[in-house]
């Protein structure tokens, strides 16, 4: 991938980021913080990619903290937001 | 035909990609709140199932499953057991761990620079960028975490804190370019690697327990800048969109927090040292008056299952009460039970407030005596205080020496929550200062009457 | 030569209104028309002679009678009154058509045209020339101000440190012209207010005012906006939904009438007794009768502690006011009848037709035709 | 041996109140106290004999008093049903303490604790005992009510077929109690509402009530919320910016009154004069003089076509609801000194020490002692 | 480093992009509607003038000149003179022509391949469907403008009609599939070119005048996607960018504009052939009554210098005197003068308006009587009628042998724009229809009278 | 640029289409309409570089009309968008 087309996924990227998050009431910022923060856990499948095709021993020990760093992103951040999204599960609900 | 892996593995980033924001956008509304986050979660099993399927993943299954199983059972344990209360430091944490990810695929991939692999210019810009972004916020949210666990009680501060700061971050910078001109060696990247951490780690140290939840989203953000880099440098796409949504999405966020705030986030990072602690609205000093904004108390009333109303003279000063009424319509609408408590007393007239209440159309059965009411508020969500003061004042239960002691008063501190409006510190018509708005359910609404129920209005009105 | 327009001081016990109020008289005398006035005609309704401007002033009514063109008066003036006007002269003002008709007969075959103000019909477009709802109006809004002033109570919520007041309960009885005022300003004064009517499209027009409808089944509507008579059943249903609500009343206006008919029995003595000490009846309809079996016109009793007020001449409680409407809606209704000066009379406009009594000496209205 | 508790019937000519009604009694019984009553002492407020529980009915109110360890009434009780109080009893209500001192003088002397309801103290606290507000409440809605039926208009704007009526433009002079009452009331009805006073913090209260203030540039507000007498200039400053206000008015409620003096003179012949014929003036300061010049305490005056009603014992034409107040008040206030159905005066409370006027024999009372 | 042609081309096409899609975000609220357009026409300038210097652009600039002279002069000259109330035809023309370019840009992308140049599958496919949808959407706007512009009076229909379009649509297709399997030649190009724009000619010219505006829309999106595919081919992500979002947002509009009108697009495009000319609101025989939807009512108000409100009856029974206090309130604060006629026998009985309004609040001041407002309507922006209807019924003073003719009315019909709530067609007390319902500048807004206040209300906020 | 990050692009631009126009009120339907007709007369770039690297005198005739076309897409589309969004301009600066 060239680096313009990079930056045209970057910035369309951003421009739905913002879009996306823009009129969210305050009561939702924590839950969105960690909502965002689970989503930047797919930084594991990356660091699956790196330990994957670990060659080297550094490589494979950095590779391995790699994958147990960003599991624990991904894992910690959904259960977190999950357990603070469960009073608007209700709430939504019980408005219907 | 049957699609190869080539076109799975890339089709299933895609769809986790277009999930991700689907699912973001999802979080940004109550009522879908929770299925955002369900929706994000699939996409995520998706993205790491394909990945075990990747082309360029070719051993050490072994080590992935197992790294997978240790970070998700520990991540699991502390993510469930922790009180609601602390879900902040929690999130600094796993956010760290995200940071430290990234940092480490930067690591790996100028090790394989080093083992004499090419990279591009482009694509060495991107892994040190997404290295020291990474690295700070891996350090960075460690910090707030351990801060925030009360694990370091002290913030430490010494004159020139700043300078240093920035030299540490200046010399990170400049190993970084060392890096991308000449080409990474193993001590240089050991240097960049740890001056990166330490910048991090002086950048929070600093700062108060009130502004930490900005600080963490900042961190936040950066990790997802982080991740949308490396993305590109693994030339994953699924990860630069998802990276790169979260950085400019947590962008957002944390400028909305620090407005939220009522300070400008420069002023949170840099020069606010030491004020945050005394003064900000996380502080916890029992004893402090603890402001809110309109649009979080409307979605408290809008989450409520019973909200009183206990209108004062100040109400009657602003002429809020048609936007009152119009308030008690919308969250009627809403399912809230929704009702009026007239202290004898109220305004400055006997039956001020009614006269009030009567031109806005408020019908009499929902207007409540102090005898009637007052045994309800333990069973009410939210109080809320329009312009009423003397009639709210704990002080006539709890101090004989005050002036109003023995006054029967609306026992609105009892409440689970209260929402006091009123223009500012104003005493009321007997001068005295209020014990209620100390207590540590009860959140200020400043503003005048009229204007702060019109913005709770639009605050309910932005829910549906 | 022009019309000339008598103005007569009104000689009912009571009565403080006058036909023509001074803006009115100058607008007439804006047509041309002259305008002759019997002295201090204005005066009990708040306008004395000072502040009339070309009006001739007589004496006696008589004389007025004799000189008028076109007399206006409020009530149907005295016998020798009437019988000093000319041939082709014309009366207009509230005659009561349905009472003594004969004397009106007579006063047909004098050859004076008589328009009773009571029948202009209820059209929207004739509605600017309708003395009973604009008399109606203040009737309604008169008689709550009245219950106000006789109750023992005030009639608003109000939550002091001496105790909370709990609201008035008003019934309204009739929701008429007169009766939705009457709820109006009921609610005006914080009353819960609750109305009866028998017409169906009542509700619709009680609760555009914010009311509760009682329901008692009965609907009595006859075309014309009016309500007929009722069987003994209904009377008894009605009755016996309406004494619950009675029961609970700290206020009762009842304004329930049928036209050229003594107004219905609605409220019995029962109903009464089993009404609370302090509470008060205003029985606009004491006029026809009452609706009210305990109803003195014109006094008030006290019955049980039940206080019960049978106001007489309620418009002319605001004299002023009634009034001017009460000039507005002769002017509107002449408007029809003077074309560049002269009086004339097309009996083809629906109006005029449903309003003219007796014309060239003869009673042409269908209605009191055969009577 | 429990205390006792006696009622009066009032008789000051158009009393219609009573000091304790039938609820309080019945309230005050279970705080173990006996209730003596003379007969017929609620009638006139609405509460026949057969209402009351548990209150032993005597014939005479000396008979009451000298049973009575607590004598309570609305106005001060004639000269020889005081005599009749023993000593060591405590008589409470509307004494009227800056009236005719010397007999409560005699009164102390003889060993009577004298509780005059008008001296409880303007705090937040005593609120609940403060008949003056709870009686001004009443006498502010009435005064409009009356207000509104001398009026020769209707107060509400209506837009009709026979014209718009323009609603009525009221001045409600003096912005205490009962002239905010009287705003909050006229509003109600639909007049047009501005408000004088001479206190500067009057100016947020009636526009809180969505009133307009006029201004005249006079503050005359001491401490505790009553107003001061004027000097000359200011006074000539108020009345001719008020005199421009009142020309346009269909109906003035004036208000003013200074705690232990004659009403404020605020309305001039000459201002008067200047009035619309068909205006209304109730003059609720009547009772102490009057705050318009041409008042008569208890009558109505048509001067110019201005009519001038000076009311007397506005509270008694409510008497139900003022009663109801009352006895509140005075419930409240007694709950103060009675613990365990014992009489404790415990003259460090703020409130007892403002109101008590007299106690065991001698005046107490900071402001009266060197009476 | 001075940045060379392949740093400044590219860089000049992302601002662009970033400028298309600011400036469409701007467009979408009033407040910045015009600051959007001139955004996008500065982005527009500079891509073109950077695409002078492209590096594949190496010749005929003179050709390309005199062609961007005459286009644009042609366009100018025709956009400027036209009258507002024809500009949806000039959109369809101007749309068309985009639609034809992407079109004639597939045409040598795939002449090209003819005369040896090989393409790739993806872009091949690309380049076929880009031709396909720009060709459909020249000849189908084309056909639009003709309808519109009065050319072509006649909707041409035949049994079958709808299989017709289907099998040369389908044609279409068959020969675009054959093109990228077996790559084009000059015939089977012709053909296809050919059958798309028969298809687009097909398609459009069954559809009545009042569905047009939808139409374009969708067309519009077409183009739009056609010329993101288009710039697939060119590898020019501008114009895939500029492209695509103009195809999403267009079709996002198209469905809009659909429900704005209650249908659903299928139904314009496929089925409501006929009706819609003789219901349809942009349906033009004098004596229909036009309805309008709640948000247009608002903006129209909103952007009004001077409004009156009437209520009648309507009001009174859906009791919405405080939403239209609160409407009043609104409209008032944005600069609007609004004020209210109540006419003598409006409601059941007099001063039955003046009860509801003193009831909500609405000062005196505001309210005028008949004699002294009516003057005033042919200077007023919006005249809003809430349940009223024998009090405006301009056959009193048109109609002699109307039951009211004579009465006094309120004069809304004189008003540039009169807004009616009503529930249906019930008629008023006098049980007789209404002229001023049939008025050229009437608008229907149909409902209770509460609901659309609050209905009002909203679409007023909407605009902050 | 490969097919997917084509994709990649297409549907990050698509989210963002929709975003921005969504919450629309229905009187900018039409002048939106419009903006965006004038929006993909960035065509007319494709247009140039068609004529501009033309060769054959087929692609010289078609690539002329391909400009002239999107030249008037652009110019029309802009003239007629101003136009409509005028009224906006002076109501927009009315209310301030
Ligand atoms: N009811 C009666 O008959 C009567 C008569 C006389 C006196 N009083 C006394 O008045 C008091 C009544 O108690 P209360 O609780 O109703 O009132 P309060 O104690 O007087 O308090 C009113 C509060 O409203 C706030 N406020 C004023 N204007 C406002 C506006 N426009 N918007 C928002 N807030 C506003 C003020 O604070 P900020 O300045 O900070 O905004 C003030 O603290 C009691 O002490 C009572 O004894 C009552
Ligand atoms: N003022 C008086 O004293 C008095 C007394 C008696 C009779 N009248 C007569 O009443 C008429 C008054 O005229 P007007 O214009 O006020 O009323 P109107 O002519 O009776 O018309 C009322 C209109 O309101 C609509 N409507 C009813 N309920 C509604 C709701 N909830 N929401 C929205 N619209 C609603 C009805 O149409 P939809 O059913 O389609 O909604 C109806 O067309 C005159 O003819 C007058 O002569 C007046
Ligand atoms: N179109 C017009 O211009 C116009 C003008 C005025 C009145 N009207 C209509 O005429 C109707 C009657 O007007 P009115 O006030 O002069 O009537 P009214 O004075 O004759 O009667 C008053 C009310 O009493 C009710 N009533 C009669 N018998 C009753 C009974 N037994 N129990 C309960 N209620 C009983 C009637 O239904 C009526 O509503 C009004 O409702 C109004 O709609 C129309
Ligand atoms: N805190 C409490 O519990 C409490 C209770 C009742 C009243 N108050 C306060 O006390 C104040 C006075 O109450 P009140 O109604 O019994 O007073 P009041 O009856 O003594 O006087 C009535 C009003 O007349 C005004 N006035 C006097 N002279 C005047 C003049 N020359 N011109 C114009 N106005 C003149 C006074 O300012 C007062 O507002 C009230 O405003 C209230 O705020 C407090």
């Amino acid at each position: 991938m060239e680096g313009w087309v990079a930056l045209y996924i970057f910035m369309l990227a951003a421009f739905t980021g913002i879009e996306v998050i823009s009129r969210v009431p305050a009561i939702l910022h924590t839950p969105l913080m960690s909502g965002s923060n689970f989503i930047h856990g797919i930084v594991l499948v990356g660091a699956m990619v790196i330990l994957g095709s670990a060659e080297t021993g550094t490589e494979q020990v950095v590779g391995f903290i790699a994958v147990f760093l960003a599991a624990g992103n991904v894992v910690g951040g959904y259960v977190v937001t999950d357990r603070m999204l469960e009073m608007f599960k209700t709430s939504g609900q019980k408005k219907d | 035909m049957i699609p190869g892996i080539d076109f799975i593995v890339p089709a299933a980033y895609f769809l986790a990609a277009v999930m991700f924001i689907y699912g973001l956008k999802a979080m940004g509304s109550p009522v879908t709140a929770h299925r955002g986050i369900l929706f994000a979660g699939i996409a995520m099993l998706i993205a790491v199932l394909v990945t075990f399927v990747h082309p360029m993943v070719h051993g050490n299954y072994g080590l992935m499953i197992a790294a997978i199983a240790i970070g998700s059972i520990a991540a699991w344990w502390t993510g469930k057991r922790v009180a609601m209360t602390d879900m902040p430091q929690m999130i600094a944490l796993y956010n760290g761990m995200g940071g430290g990810a990234a940092a480490a695929i930067a690591t790996v991939e100028l090790l394989k620079v080093i083992g004499g692999h090419e990279l591009d210019t482009t694509t060495t810009v991107m892994a040190v960028a997404g290295g020291i972004i990474g690295a700070i916020a891996f350090s960075g949210s460690l910090i707030a975490f351990a801060k925030l666990q009360g694990w370091m009680r002290k913030t430490w501060r010494f004159g020139g804190q700043q300078i240093v700061n920035m030299l540490f971050f200046a010399a990170t910078i400049v190993m970084g370019v060392m890096i991308i001109i000449n080409g990474p060696d193993p001590l240089l990247l050991t240097l960049f690697l740890v001056t990166a951490l330490i910048a991090g780690i002086l950048i929070t140290v600093p700062i108060g327990g009130a502004d930490m939840p900005v600080v963490i989203s900042l961190y936040n953000a950066l990790t997802g800048l982080a991740v949308g880099f490396e993305g590109y440098v693994l030339q994953n796409p699924a990860m630069m969109i998802a990276g790169i949504v979260v950085g400019a999405a947590g962008t957002m966020l944390t400028q909305l927090m620090a407005k939220a705030m009522n300070r400008p986030l420069s002023n949170v990072l840099f020069s606010g040292f030491g004020k945050a602690d005394e003064d900000g609205p996380a502080g916890d000093v029992s004893g402090d008056m603890k402001s809110i904004d309109a649009t979080d108390a409307a979605i408290q009333m809008a989450y409520a299952d019973k909200v009183i109303i206990v209108p004062g003279y100040g109400m009657a000063v602003g002429q809020a009460q048609h936007k009152i009424w119009e308030l008690t319509e919308l969250l009627t609408q809403r399912g809230v039970k929704v009702v009026f408590a007239i202290h004898p007393v109220a305004g400055r007239m006997p039956g001020h407030m009614n006269v009030l209440l009567a031109e806005a159309g408020v019908p009499y059965d929902l207007i409540y005596d102090l005898e009637d009411i007052n045994a309800q508020f333990p069973t009410t969500d939210v109080a809320l205080v329009i312009g009423a003061n003397d009639v709210v004042n704990p002080a006539a239960r709890k101090d004989p020496s005050s002036p109003i002691f023995g006054m029967p008063i609306l026992d609105v501190d009892k409440a689970r929550n209260t929402i006091v409006i009123k223009r500012g510190q104003g005493t009321g018509f007997s001068g005295i200062e209020n014990l209620l708005f100390f207590e540590d359910n009860t959140r200020m609404l400043y503003g005048d009457a009229q204007k702060m129920a019109q913005a709770l209005i639009s605050g309910v009105k932005s829910l549906d | 030569m022009s019309l000339t327009l008598g103005i007569l001081t009104e000689t009912a016990p009571g009565e403080r209104r006058v036909a023509i109020d001074p803006p009115t008289a100058a607008r007439l005398a804006k047509l041309n028309l002259s305008i002759v006035a019997q002295k201090g005609a204005g005066s009990a309704a708040g306008f004395p002679d000072s502040e009339w401007s070309e009006v001739k002033w007589l004496d006696t009514a008589e004389q007025v009678a004799v000189e008028a063109d076109i007399l206006a008066c409020v009530q149907r003036p005295p016998d020798d009154v009437l019988k000093s006007l000319k041939s082709g002269s014309l009366l207009i003002g509230s005659l009561a058509p349905y009472n003594k008709f004969d004397d009106l007969k007579k006063l047909a075959k004098q050859g004076v045209s008589i328009v009773p103000m009571e029948l202009v019909p209820r059209i929207s477009r004739a509605q600017s020339m309708d003395v009973l709802s604009s008399q109606a109006t203040i009737a309604g809004y008169q008689a709550v101000i009245i219950g106000a002033d006789l109750s023992p109570r005030l009639f608003p919520m109000l939550t002091t440190a001496a105790g909370t007041l709990r609201p008035a309960k008003a019934v309204v009885i009739g929701a008429g012209v007169a009766g939705l005022q009457a709820i109006a300003t009921a609610r005006r004064l914080g009353c819960q207010v609750e109305a009866y009517d028998i017409r169906a499209a009542a509700r619709e027009q009680v609760e555009s005012l914010g009311a509760k409808m009682i329901d008692t089944g009965v609907d009595a509507e006859t075309e014309g906006g009016y309500a007929r008579e009722l069987t003994d059943d209904e009377r008894q249903q009605q009755a016996d939904a309406l004494a619950a609500h009675l029961a609970k009343a700290d206020v009762v206006i009842s304004t329930a009438a049928i036209p050229g008919r003594s107004a219905p029995r609605i409220i019995s003595r029962a109903m009464v007794e089993d009404m609370k000490a302090g509470s008060v009846i205003i029985d606009i309809a004491a006029e026809t009768g009452g609706n009210c079996e305990l109803t003195k016109a014109g006094e008030t009793v006290v019955i049980n502690g039940v206080i019960i007020n049978g106001p007489l001449g309620l418009a002319s409680r605001c004299p002023l006011h009634a009034s001017e409407m009460y000039s507005k809606n002769i002017y509107n209704l002449l408007g029809l009848m003077i074309k560049e000066g002269e009086l004339v009379v097309d009996t083809d406009d629906d109006v005029i037709k449903g309003t003219l009594l007796a014309h060239e000496g003869s009673i042409v209205h269908e209605k009191f035709q055969d009577q």
